[in-house]
């Protein structure tokens, strides 16, 4: 079946990422580990729009808890590790249920700009809250505990939490529920009148979606030893959107893809040109005329054609 | 403070006259939204070349009279130009896709126009210097007040006025009128839909230029003006209501008079407020205080 | 088949991470990180700044290197934001293995770089990051250093202005984030001693990202003050300057500025809208102070740029590298431990004066040129210049 | 008991009566079909009884249960199903999955995250499409079949919902006459078999009578009469509004 020649793939995947630090250097092993984290976000995203069809615009609000959440725990207040690292996960839930319970009560262009309002607003609270987040000068000196305070321990730490959360997407993108949110993306009346409360399954969707978002967040934190406030900022809600754009989000993987293309152009093309921004465009406008399914779309229809 | 009455007049004039300048832009984003239904994300970047060019034809026309006025009606044909290539070659292609494809569509644009903004004026802040005439203040009885914000005031009443004449009381109005509610039911109509969209989403962004280059003399040009403008323009056109024009007008002016007043009021937490503000009216009136609900 | 293309897509990936080449080693080059932005908002700081820095090396390379080292300039944007500024100083080090980190414009990506400079254990000068967190106790660290000016010391040489043109009423106007609140910090505490009558009226908070002051100038023309002390730094102030000037602001206050309003750059952009009589500060002005050691850098620089008026920014990238050349020199290594024990007391001759690298905070005594803005007298450059000009010392007001 | 018991239903939009003033009592196990020319309401009907629309006036029992205000979905877990006028499935999913996601939902299983859906139900999916002779069509994708065909599986999607009471929106709207007939034999079967109680709109008169016990008639959202097929065919004013006036449409 399909499904489990994917899980060994996905097994080659994690195996031949496990061996990147023994094999280059120590830059690959942070680029890595940096995709592997946007990675996690971009699959979190992913339950919303690809399986949920609900365009969050404001999916860094989740990231940006998780981040600040696990900083001010383990550090400010000295949290010992898993209790800090959960609590975070748990915070960024919370409030996803909170928002989501409100967002999902609308729909469409509705739905987008509210969620991008809270997001706005977790901005500026972190923004203001100078006493707890620092402002705008960041969060730095993250309290990252000792046995994973190097890069190539973290870079394992990091792979094992995307491995397990990916297992954990995977599972439920296939569920019961994961077939039930596809149906209520196809069609939100249908679903209704074959008694599915839309409504809540869309929210489950924001919490699930949120949580992984957060550990997202919170990786990132222990990653970089510190947060900014430009991550809670739109723009990097708006990442996380050409992320899984880029590598379609039509497939599980696709935006992890997506993850990997965006950061390793951004960081390629920053160095052969100043006008990055408009290569970054462009491609962006190829996908979107001439590979709307983006790269995992390609690649499926190049793989059927061969076939 | 309002037990001085000079002082809360100027800060009335303050908010009135920003959230004029603010309208204009907002206008044209709310007539994209409610018709095409595309959350343009590239408006701000369109304000931010209206200013652009107004500088530079402000410099082309130094020599001649009302040489500042030439270049504001010039940026804005400018826009309205670079949004008929913007539309027709590409834009239009997108009508029938999900809206996440053309959000996405705007943000390529924005990528590619800042850098537009960048190769061509550098990344140093520009000026543009008040125009003659408008460079003091004039005497309103109670007190004096910039002229040149007195016609930004003027400005965005006079636009309001045309475009609530041009959508209320005009045949071409009447189409947009219909587009913002159904589409299906104006083709059937036999009108081209497609026309009416290039020519909203032209004359929307004819706005954003003309918003821009009257905002150049009092804002001064910088890379990421257009970032800081999106944003305010999304406020208030949700709090207007998507597609409302009078809601705009109203939004604007409450974003204006919040920032006037407001950092008299609530110092240091307007921009908490703002957005939830934004978050409130979403809540419990998603479209808009003067929009209406739409039927499912 | 969808599931050979999902194992190309992976061996794709790896492939093209791959494609960056390993910086070889070198053993006979010291290679210097610098981390200015080169796009988005503080582009034209970037570039002055790191034309400043490459200036340096060439003047060391031509001289035969450090210790017999060539220097290299590796340069990545760091795009005014902190995580991209992050990520590429992590970059410099893991890939281009370079030995130094110099740059950072705002305060949040000095703060990042700092970060990354403690976990990798390379030194990084902040050439241009302000704010004093970077160098109070619980953010300092052995390897950071700062050769520019603090917070404490800008705002605090405005007090000494503001005390000096024996203002008593003050309002100020300053940014609210990070830069401003550590500028109104220091301008309060150094008024408060030395010139305790004072009083402060009116304190008014513009939003970042703010297009609009009216209302603030409103509320400060209001206040009824004499004075005003402002942070609207030179990116914002044309703006500001437009919306306050109709107002008769200036005319009415005596208008103290932080944020390099009074550099040459801004002044020739503003030219006749540049307001008369404020008193602005700047990194350096090509027309002072008139001393060989700067009159050679201002040639310099004039060659390097190709212009007859110099900007101001360059000399910040410049004087960055040079702290780090001359403790090279004097620890006779690039190692980064003997470098370290250089740089802690270390005097050198900068273009703009002498200047002392404190053991204990890693901060450099940089003073800051401050002058009364008005237009100049010399037909070759009829712009608004700093007249008088003067440097007020970072000694006594660093802390 | 009546099953489903109407009153005083009303559904104004912005001063436009769609509906008022409707009463009507449906028995366990009838058939019952609402006739109307378009616009007559028959649409809004449904959609105020199926929580579709929240109707401003009036209330309905189901079993004795009061539904109005309820959600569509929990009506649909009392065992009110529908199916639409226009076609309403999921039209990029497989037809099997098209009703495996209603079984799912039936069952409670729609928030099981552990369970991988495509293995549940799988027998009583396969049995479902059985029902409604679309066997050899599940593996295609829904939106692709025949028209009728996709008729056949909103027919299944609903009776996937295991209801007791099933409402059916113009069942045979754009069929072939052959279509036709042979979607009437099949509901009627069904009906039978599964013991359902029909409500159902209809515009053709021959379908109606060979398939209704008891009948209305909606005018202007009002209802006219309310009887067996020969009380509603003999009623004067059915007659003379309907019947004779509109005999052409009614056809």
């Amino acid at each position: 079946m399909i499904t489990q020649r994917n899980m060994i793939l996905l097994g080659i995947a994690f195996v031949a990422l496990a061996l990147v630090p023994a094999v280059s250097g120590l830059f690959l092993v942070y680029l890595v580990t940096e995709i592997m984290i946007f990675a996690l976000f971009a699959l979190s995203f992913n339950l919303l729009l690809g399986y949920g069809g609900l365009i969050s615009f404001g999916h860094a609000a989740y990231f940006a808890i998780g981040a600040y959440a696990c900083a001010v725990l383990l550090t400010t207040l000295g949290w010992p590790f898993l209790f800090g690292f959960g609590a975070a996960i748990l915070l960024s839930a919370v409030s996803a249920a909170v928002i989501g319970y409100f967002c999902v009560k609308l729909t469409e262009i509705y739905f987008s700009m509210l969620t991008l309002a809270f997001a706005q607003l977790v901005w500026a609270i972190a923004f203001k809250w100078v006493a707890v987040t620092n402002g705008d000068t960041g969060f730095t000196g993250v309290a990252v505990p000792g046995w994973m305070d190097e890069p190539v321990r973290f870079f394992y730490f990091t792979l094992i939490v995307l491995a397990v959360c990916a297992y954990m997407l995977w599972r439920i993108v296939n569920s019961a529920y994961g077939m039930t949110l596809v149906a209520t993306r196809e069609n939100y009346n249908r679903a209704e009148f074959i008694g599915v409360n839309v409504r809540r399954i869309q929210l489950v969707a924001f919490v699930l979606a949120g949580t992984f978002a957060g550990v997202a967040g919170a990786l990132f934190t222990l990653f970089n030893h510190a947060v900014f406030v430009e991550n809670a900022w739109w723009t990097q809600s708006a990442e996380v959107m050409i992320m899984s754009i880029l590598g379609g989000v039509g497939s599980f993987v696709g935006p992890a893809v997506g993850a990997a293309i965006l950061l390793i152009l951004d960081r390629s093309l920053a160095e052969i040109t100043v006008y990055w921004p408009t290569v970054l465009g462009i491609i962006l406008l190829a996908v979107l005329f001439f590979f709307p399914e983006g790269l995992m779309g390609v690649a499926k229809k190049a793989g059927r054609k061969g076939k | 403070m309002f037990n001085n009455p000079v002082l809360t007049f100027i800060q009335l004039m303050n908010g009135i006259s920003l959230g004029m300048n603010l309208f204009i832009i907002a206008a044209g984003l709310t007539l994209i939204l409610g018709v095409l239904r595309v959350l343009n994300f590239a408006h701000g970047a369109f304000y931010m070349m209206g200013g652009y060019i107004c500088f530079s034809l402000v410099g082309l026309f130094a020599g001649l009279p009302g040489g500042f006025w030439l270049a504001v009606v010039g940026s804005a044909i400018a826009l309205a130009a670079f949004a008929w290539v913007v539309e027709t070659t590409m834009l239009r292609h997108l009508y029938d896709r999900d809206h996440l494809y053309q959000l996405l569509f705007t943000f390529a644009l924005v990528m590619i126009i800042s850098d537009l903004v960048r190769f061509n004026w550098g990344t140093n802040v520009l000026s543009v210097s008040l125009p003659n005439g408008f460079r003091g203040a004039t005497d309103l009885g109670i007190s004096f007040y910039p002229t040149y914000r007195l016609l930004l005031t003027g400005m965005g009443i006079f636009v309001a006025i045309s475009m609530w004449y041009f959508v209320n009381k005009t045949r071409a109005g009447r189409f947009v009128r219909a587009a913002r509610q159904d589409r299906e039911m104006l083709e059937s109509l036999g009108i081209n839909v497609g026309r009416v969209y290039m020519l909203v989403f032209v004359a929307g962004s004819a706005l954003a230029g003309l918003g821009g280059a009257l905002a150049a003399p009092a804002v001064s040009l910088a890379p990421g003006m257009d970032a800081e403008i999106i944003v305010q323009c999304f406020i208030i056109v949700i709090i207007g209501g998507l597609g409302s024009l009078g809601g705009a007008f109203v939004g604007a002016l409450m974003l204006g008079l919040l920032k006037s007043f407001g950092v008299m009021l609530i110092p240091n937490f307007e921009i908490v407020l703002i957005y939830l503000m934004m978050v409130i009216v979403l809540m419990f009136r998603p479209w808009g205080l003067l929009g209406k609900p739409e039927a499912k | 088949m969808i599931t050979k293309k999902r194992l190309m897509a992976v061996a794709a990936l790896t492939a093209t991470t791959a494609i960056p080449t390993f910086a070889a080693a070198d053993e006979g080059v010291i290679r210097i990180g610098a981390l200015y932005p080169t796009s988005g908002p503080c582009q034209m700081i970037g570039d002055f700044a790191l034309q400043g820095t490459q200036m340096l090396v060439d003047e060391v390379n031509a001289a035969g290197g450090v210790n017999g080292q060539m220097l290299e300039v590796v340069h990545r944007d760091s795009r005014c934001d902190p995580a991209e500024a992050t990520a590429m100083a992590r970059d410099l080090i893991a890939r281009e293995d370079v030995d130094f980190l110099v740059g950072g414009v705002s305060s949040s990506v000095g703060q990042a770089i700092s970060a990354v400079s403690r976990t990798e254990e390379v030194i990084y000068i902040a050439s241009i990051p302000k704010t004093v967190q970077m160098t109070t106790p619980e953010n300092l660290h052995p390897y950071v250093f700062r050769s520019a000016a603090n917070t404490n010391t800008e705002g605090g040489s405005a007090a000494v202005l503001a005390d000096r043109l024996g203002l008593d009423r003050i309002c100020t106007i300053l940014m609210d984030y990070s830069y401003g609140h550590s500028l109104n910090e220091a301008f309060t505490s150094t008024l408060a001693e030395i010139r305790p009558d004072a009083e402060i009226v009116v304190q008014e908070w513009p939003q970042n990202g703010t297009t609009d002051y009216t209302a603030h100038i409103t509320n400060i023309m209001a206040a009824g003050c004499d004075g005003v002390f402002s942070g609207v730094w030179a990116g914002l102030f044309p703006a500001f300057a437009s919306q306050a000037g109709p107002f008769g602001f200036f005319d009415q206050v005596t208008y103290i500025t932080a944020g390099e309003v009074g550099s040459p750059e801004l002044a020739e952009q503003m030219g006749a809208d540049m307001p008369e009589g404020i008193w602005a500060n700047s990194y350096e002005v090509f027309y002072y102070p008139d001393t060989p050691a700067h009159n050679d850098f201002v040639a310099d620089l004039q060659e390097e740029l190709g212009v007859e008026h110099t900007p101001s920014w360059p000399v910040t990238g410049y004087v960055a590298l040079q702290w780090l050349v001359e403790a090279m020199e004097l620890a006779g290594s690039a190692e980064t431990d003997a470098v370290i024990a250089a740089l802690e007391g270390l005097s050198i001759e900068t273009p703009i004066g002498t200047q002392t690298m404190r053991a204990s905070d890693h901060q450099a005594n940089r003073g800051q040129f401050w002058g009364q803005m008005h237009m100049s007298d010399d037909d070759a450059y009829p712009y608004p210049v700093m007249d008088p000009v003067e440097y007020i010392p970072a000694d006594e007001l660093m802390d | 008991m009546s099953m489903l018991t109407i009153k005083n239903l009303g559904m104004n939009f912005s001063g436009f009566k769609a509906l008022n003033g409707i009463n009507l009592e449906i028995e366990e196990g009838e058939k019952h079909a609402v006739l109307g020319p378009n616009g007559a309401g028959k649409t809004t009907f449904f959609n105020c009884l199926t929580g579709q629309l929240k109707p401003t006036d009036g209330v309905t029992h189901y079993k004795g249960k009061k539904i109005t205000g309820l959600t569509p979905s929990r009506i649909v877990n009392l065992g009110i199903a529908r199916s639409f006028q226009r076609i309403n499935i999921y039209p990029k999913l497989s037809v099997f999955e098209n009703v495996q996601v209603a079984l799912i939902a039936d069952k409670g299983m729609m928030f099981n995250l552990i369970r991988p859906g495509a293995a549940l139900f799988r027998d009583e999916t396969a049995k479902m499409l059985e029902l409604v002779n679309l066997s050899a069509e599940a593996d295609e994708t829904a939106g692709l079949m025949s028209y009728g065909k996709q008729k056949q599986l909103e027919l299944a999607i609903a009776l996937s919902s295991e209801p007791d009471l099933l409402l059916l929106d113009e069942p045979t709207a754009g069929m072939s006459p052959q279509e036709t007939v042979d979607s009437i034999k099949l509901i009627g079967d069904i009906a039978a078999k599964r013991k359902l109680t029909l409500l159902f709109t209809e515009h053709d008169m021959q379908v109606v009578f060979s398939i209704a016990d008891r009948m209305s008639v909606l005018h202007h959202g009002e209802l006219i009469a309310t009887g067996s097929p020969d009380e509603v065919r003999n009623n004067q004013e059915v007659r003379r509004i309907y019947l004779g006036e509109h005999a052409d449409d009614a056809a």
